[in-house]
């Protein structure tokens, strides 16, 4: 076989299994959030299905699956079916730049633990990420219905606003980083202070929590869920959909969530890194899939923290949210570029 | 490679299907959208000599037109909807746009 | 990858440094200010201007490029700063009463007044397609916003929207332009296009010569050339009026400025075919200008009209493309800005709360009521039209006898014969004015702000004094050349 | 390869371009531009300008074109009141158009090579410093007071947008 076939094979493996991994991922979080829920509230959640109610989410899907499609008929036909498909293709599509581990050695061959290893990674991310935004806005609108159109139009102005102090909070990694390239940014905080590791957080704490806040908000999720705000606006833009299509917004509601808290491990948590493990001489496959792992975990405690944050905190009014992200956030972030600049001229 | 009078060929009609588009069009938003085509054909010539010049002079120039046209499309929603709040309507027919 | 950062010299751009400085600092102390006293930031934007000035004057003489040649000081710039500056010094003095009487005055007006100026400034040392690209451009985003700036009247919406559309097409004419040079050449520095055009191989790239005209497009849509120029009645019919006058000179004059810069400097070996064509457009304009003017009855429209006009005369000096040639427009658009904004700086004190009294009957009889305002009057009116005492007359002649000098004879003869056309509506104002009754009798009575009376003072005086004494302008707009033709 | 991406983003580039005046939704339209705006970005990363692309798709697909979509949407305009198309302009400029049309496509189409002076960035070195640092250290050194001009420049837009939306002072 030719290199390029080899390749060409290497590469669909990474895509399913990290498309598998992602759908695992969805499916754990369905389970987790619900009886993260149960627990935070002091009661059960769904446990009748499977042990611990570990199979719920088949039993949902199968659910889902077996409900009736109907469109609205007053709909916009070709986008109202379109936007649902696209929002969870976007989603998907924005996790290929992320590195899930080191580099690999296999049969003589330098494997890179990620689907797409772009130059512009981060940008990548963003460019993706600005585009769900039309899945939403798009479903609002061709529902033909007040609720879902308000929603729409919710998230798009909530979703501009907090793009902004979110691309801002980055800025101050990348000046740090050099690059723009996610491996880059992972292979500085590799690096050690005496014992600390050199991750992110360490030294961009204000970025980190900028980029948290705002990350919460460009998924849409408690607190800042006035897209959907399911006492006023019934469930905003979803409300006319139902069944699959239903599904598909779901299915990327969660993979958005899991891909931003795979960016906050990256940018700020060292990535797969795992501290202090280098002195130990541990062979360098199980090396890699311990890494793999640590990264799994970090993510997984991210996606612990959206739930808790999800079940404890109340929605914000409208134009509290958007004066927070304008008159807080973006101040915030702009005054962390500067302090970061200042250090990085008076420290060099 | 793909030679550079494809580019410039593709640029070309993108440009002149939106100045076609903005020569025919009564919605002002339309009208609007077409000239952003145009700029982005534009942007494209600058990025193919930039490219065939080895020069990146040509990538500054679209860097700098994008913040212009940012800038541009802010300040022209904002007027379409003052004339909106004015007078419910978005067709030059009725904004009489081009009494000369 | 260390980034080694050039070395700045701000001196270089101190006029622009201070326009932009204290354009912010009006919009920090409009918060605190309650909405009767924003007259205050007129004051706080006059002692802007007057720094910028000061500045410019400090940098007369000097002669070198700077910021890795994007940008020229030279005296010719400088001396463009001088012409933006006065008018924007003329205008905020007309505005201050004028806004407060429109409903309009907002903090925000003067700001978007020298970030648009500071745009000006920008063009006037512009070395390189990029700046003059992103003069022109901050010059005219916040002209589309000041065009709308009277919210509530759906003319002066119109007016923004017709201005935006209009002005961002042609933009995209022009950087097609500009890209086609560029593309041709391999440069965007106009002193190395130049260079690369003795090249044969570049020179007759087809390319650069559709490039060239793209470019004359988007200038003409700028500046309002004929066949380009349908936005401009509406616009400045609909735009408030302080604007309108800022519009008619500063645009103009900035336009003049970039098309100066790209022709004369960059594709000085093309003139062969760019003279032809500007030939034709300054006919066109000239006369198409001249004749639609004689049948208006709004003063506005009948200042935009006359406004295209005078386009098309200083496009003579373009043409004659000699040192003459450039001089006499630097002495034309001194003139054009005081004559222009003493006419709009009357048809301010006419005019009525939401652009009433604007029709030319309105101008009925005050003549008599208003002696020295009507005197005024006639005397902008006489400089517009070009006659003898004043320096409209002194200003059409440079241009004329430069154009005449290069040969363009019949061009000139067609000019002179537009500015005796010209006479007609120029002096149907002043019949109006003397001849004829008002039709309303209950008047009620012109309140003269200081500010006003202030500017109409500085026009009538200057085109007075360089009506009858123009050799020191004169002079100074022909060392204001000294460098720009030769290098 | 490139040739035949090349082929497939302009065609789509063309026929949404097309979409993009033709259709009588302004919603529609947005769409359709949002995807002429992509293929741009794929033909940008074929020439070597990831930078740019990532740009053109967050800045025009994920800022401006929202933008539009919003107002459209917020202003529920519908489709135009009549059918048919009009000229707007005087005829003489349309001839103008035409003319400069045909003499732009006719000079491509013979343009045997590229006259312009040739810079030091060639594709080999741009790929050594990586796309986005030499377009940053041209950026930030030759075309420094381009940079600053478009802070006040952008300055200016927002005051613009706020003053005229706002509702009442």
């Amino acid at each position: 076989m030719s290199p390029f076939w080899i390749d060409l094979i290497i590469m669909l493996i990474k895509v399913i299994v990290v498309m598998g991994a992602l759908l695992g991922g969805v499916v754990v979080m369905v389970v987790v959030e619900r009886r993260g829920a149960g627990f935070i509230q002091g009661r059960l959640g769904p446990n009748r299905v499977g042990p611990w109610g570990w199979l719920q989410p088949i039993a949902d899907g199968i659910k889902l699956f077996l409900k009736e499609e109907f469109i609205p008929a007053q709909a916009y036909k070709p986008l109202y079916l379109a936007a649902p498909a696209f929002f969870m293709f976007i989603a998907f599509v924005t996790f290929a730049v992320i590195p899930f581990g080191d580099k690999v050695e296999l049969f003589g061959r330098t494997i890179q633990l990620q689907i797409a290893d772009v130059n512009i990674g981060i940008l990548y991310i963003f460019a993706f990420a600005s585009l769900g935004v039309y899945g939403i806005v798009i479903a609002g609108w061709s529902s033909n219905n007040k609720f879902s159109l308000m929603g729409g139009l919710r998230s798009a102005a909530q979703m501009i606003s907090y793009e902004v102090a979110l691309g801002l909070s980055i800025i101050g990694v990348l000046m740090v980083g050099q690059s723009l390239r996610l491996n880059d940014i992972i292979g500085m905080q590799t690096q050690y202070w005496s014992y600390l590791p050199r991750w992110n957080i360490f030294i961009q704490p204000l970025g980190f929590l900028i980029f948290l806040i705002a990350a919460i908000a460009e998924v849409n999720r408690i607190p800042f869920d006035l897209c959907e705000a399911e006492q006023e606006l019934v469930v905003g833009y979803q409300v006319e959909y139902g069944s699959m299509k239903f599904a598909m917004y779901y299915l990327g509601e969660y993979t958005n969530l899991i891909t931003f808290s795979a960016l906050i491990v990256v940018l700020f948590f060292g990535g797969w890194h795992i501290p202090w493990i280098e002195g130990l001489n541990i062979h360098p496959l199980l090396l890699a899939l311990l890494q793999v792992v640590a990264f799994v975990v970090k993510v997984f405690a991210f996606l612990w923290f959206f739930v808790w944050v999800r079940w404890t905190f109340p929605r914000f009014r409208y134009d509290q949210l958007m004066r927070f992200g304008w008159l807080v956030l973006l101040p915030l972030a702009i005054f962390n570029i500067f302090v970061t600049g200042v250090v990085m001229v008076l420290i060099p | 490679m793909v030679p550079l009078s494809y580019y410039l060929l593709l640029s070309a009609v993108l440009f002149s299907i939106g100045a076609v588009g903005v020569l025919i069009r009564r919605n002002v938003l339309i009208m609007f959208m077409s000239i952003e085509l145009m700029l982005n054909a534009v942007n494209l010539s600058f990025v193919a000599f930039s490219r065939f010049l080895d020069s990146l002079e040509g990538q500054v120039f679209v860097f700098l037109v994008m913040a212009v046209a940012a800038a541009e499309v802010a300040v022209g929603l904002a007027i379409i909807i003052c004339i909106f709040r004015n007078k419910a309507t978005v067709n030059v027919d009725e904004i009489n746009l081009m009494k000369g | 990858m260390p980034i080694p950062l050039p070395t700045v010299n701000l001196i270089d751009i101190s006029p622009e440094i201070i326009l932009g400085v204290f354009g912010v600092l009006v919009l920090l102390i409009d918060l605190f200010l309650r909405r009767e006293r924003k007259g205050h930031l007129a004051v706080l934007s006059l002692i802007g201007v007057v720094g910028a000035f000061y500045a410019s004057l400090r940098l007369w003489g000097s002669s070198h490029y700077a910021f890795s040649q994007s940008i020229v000081v030279d005296n010719l710039s400088l001396f463009f700063n001088g012409i933006f500056l006065l008018g924007t010094a003329l205008v905020i003095l007309m505005s201050v009463s004028y806004i407060r009487r429109e409903g309009i005055n907002l903090g925000e007006y003067y700001s978007l007044l020298l970030f648009s100026t500071l745009g000006m400034l920008i063009i006037s040392s512009g070395n390189d397609l990029i700046i003059l690209f992103l003069g022109l451009e901050l010059v005219s985003i916040p002209l589309y916003i000041l065009s709308g700036f009277a919210r509530t009247n759906l003319k002066s919406n119109e007016a923004a929207l017709k201005y935006l559309l209009l002005g961002v097409f042609a933009t995209a004419f022009l950087l097609y332009g500009i890209a086609l040079v560029y593309g041709s050449t391999g440069s965007i520095k106009l002193p190395m296009i130049a260079k690369l055009l003795s090249d044969t191989a570049v020179s007759s790239n087809p390319l650069l010569f559709i490039g060239m005209g793209m470019l004359i497009i988007g200038f003409g849509f700028k500046v309002a050339l004929v066949p380009f120029h349908m936005w401009t009645p509406d616009v400045y019919e609909g735009a408030p009026t302080s604007v309108t006058a800022f519009m008619s000179v500063g645009v103009k004059a900035a336009g003049f400025a970039a098309l100066l810069r790209v022709l004369l400097t960059a594709l000085d070996k093309l003139q062969f075919s760019w003279v032809s064509i500007l030939v034709v457009l300054a006919i066109l304009t000239m006369t198409v200008g001249n004749v639609i003017a004689l049948v208006q009855t709004n003063i506005k429209r009948l200042l935009a009209y006359s406004s295209i006009a005078h386009a098309g005369y200083l496009l003579l000096g373009l043409v004659a493309g000699s040192r003459l040639g450039v001089s006499s427009i630097l002495f034309y658009l001194v003139v054009y800005a005081l004559m222009n904004l003493g006419a709009f700086a009357v048809v301010i004190l006419v005019g009525r709360k939401g652009d009433q009294n604007l029709h030319l009957n309105d101008y009925a009889g005050l003549g008599y009521r208003y002696p020295l305002m009507g005197a005024a009057m006639s005397i902008f009116l006489f400089s517009l039209a070009g006659i003898p005492p004043t320096a409209g007359f002194v200003a059409k002649f440079y241009i004329f006898s430069a154009a005449v000098k290069e040969g363009f004879v019949k061009l000139a003869i067609i000019g002179v014969l537009n500015s005796a056309l010209s006479l007609f509506y120029y002096l149907r104002i002043m019949v109006i004015m003397y001849m004829r009754e008002p039709e309303k009798k209950e008047v009620l009575p012109i309140l003269f702000s200081p500010g006003l009376v202030i500017a109409l003072l500085i026009a009538v005086l200057g085109v007075l004094y360089l009506g009858i004494l123009p050799s020191r302008v004169l002079d100074l707009a022909t060392s204001a050349i000294r460098t720009f033709l030769s290098g | 390869m490139e040739l035949t991406l090349f082929v497939i983003f302009g065609a789509v580039a063309v026929a949404s371009a097309f979409m993009v005046i033709v259709s009588r939704n302004p919603v529609v339209s947005a769409l359709f531009l949002i995807l002429t705006f992509f293929c741009l970005a794929g033909l940008y990363v074929l020439l070597n300008a990831q930078f740019i692309a990532a740009l053109q798709i967050i800045v025009y697909a994920g800022a401006i074109m929202v933008l539009f979509v919003f107002v459209v949407m917020l202003l529920r305009t519908g489709k135009e009141a009549r059918r048919g198309y009009r000229l707007i302009f005087q005829k003489s400029i349309g001839i103008i158009f035409v003319v400069l049309f045909l003499l732009l496509l006719g000079s491509i189409t013979l343009m045997v090579s590229v006259t312009g002076m040739r810079g030091p960035y060639t594709a080999e070195a741009v790929r050594h410093i990586g796309n986005t640092q030499a377009f940053a250290s041209v950026l930030f050194t030759d075309y420094l007071y381009p940079f600053e001009i478009i802070s006040v420049l952008l300055l200016a837009g927002i005051i613009g947008a706020v003053v005229l939306a706002k509702r009442k002072r």
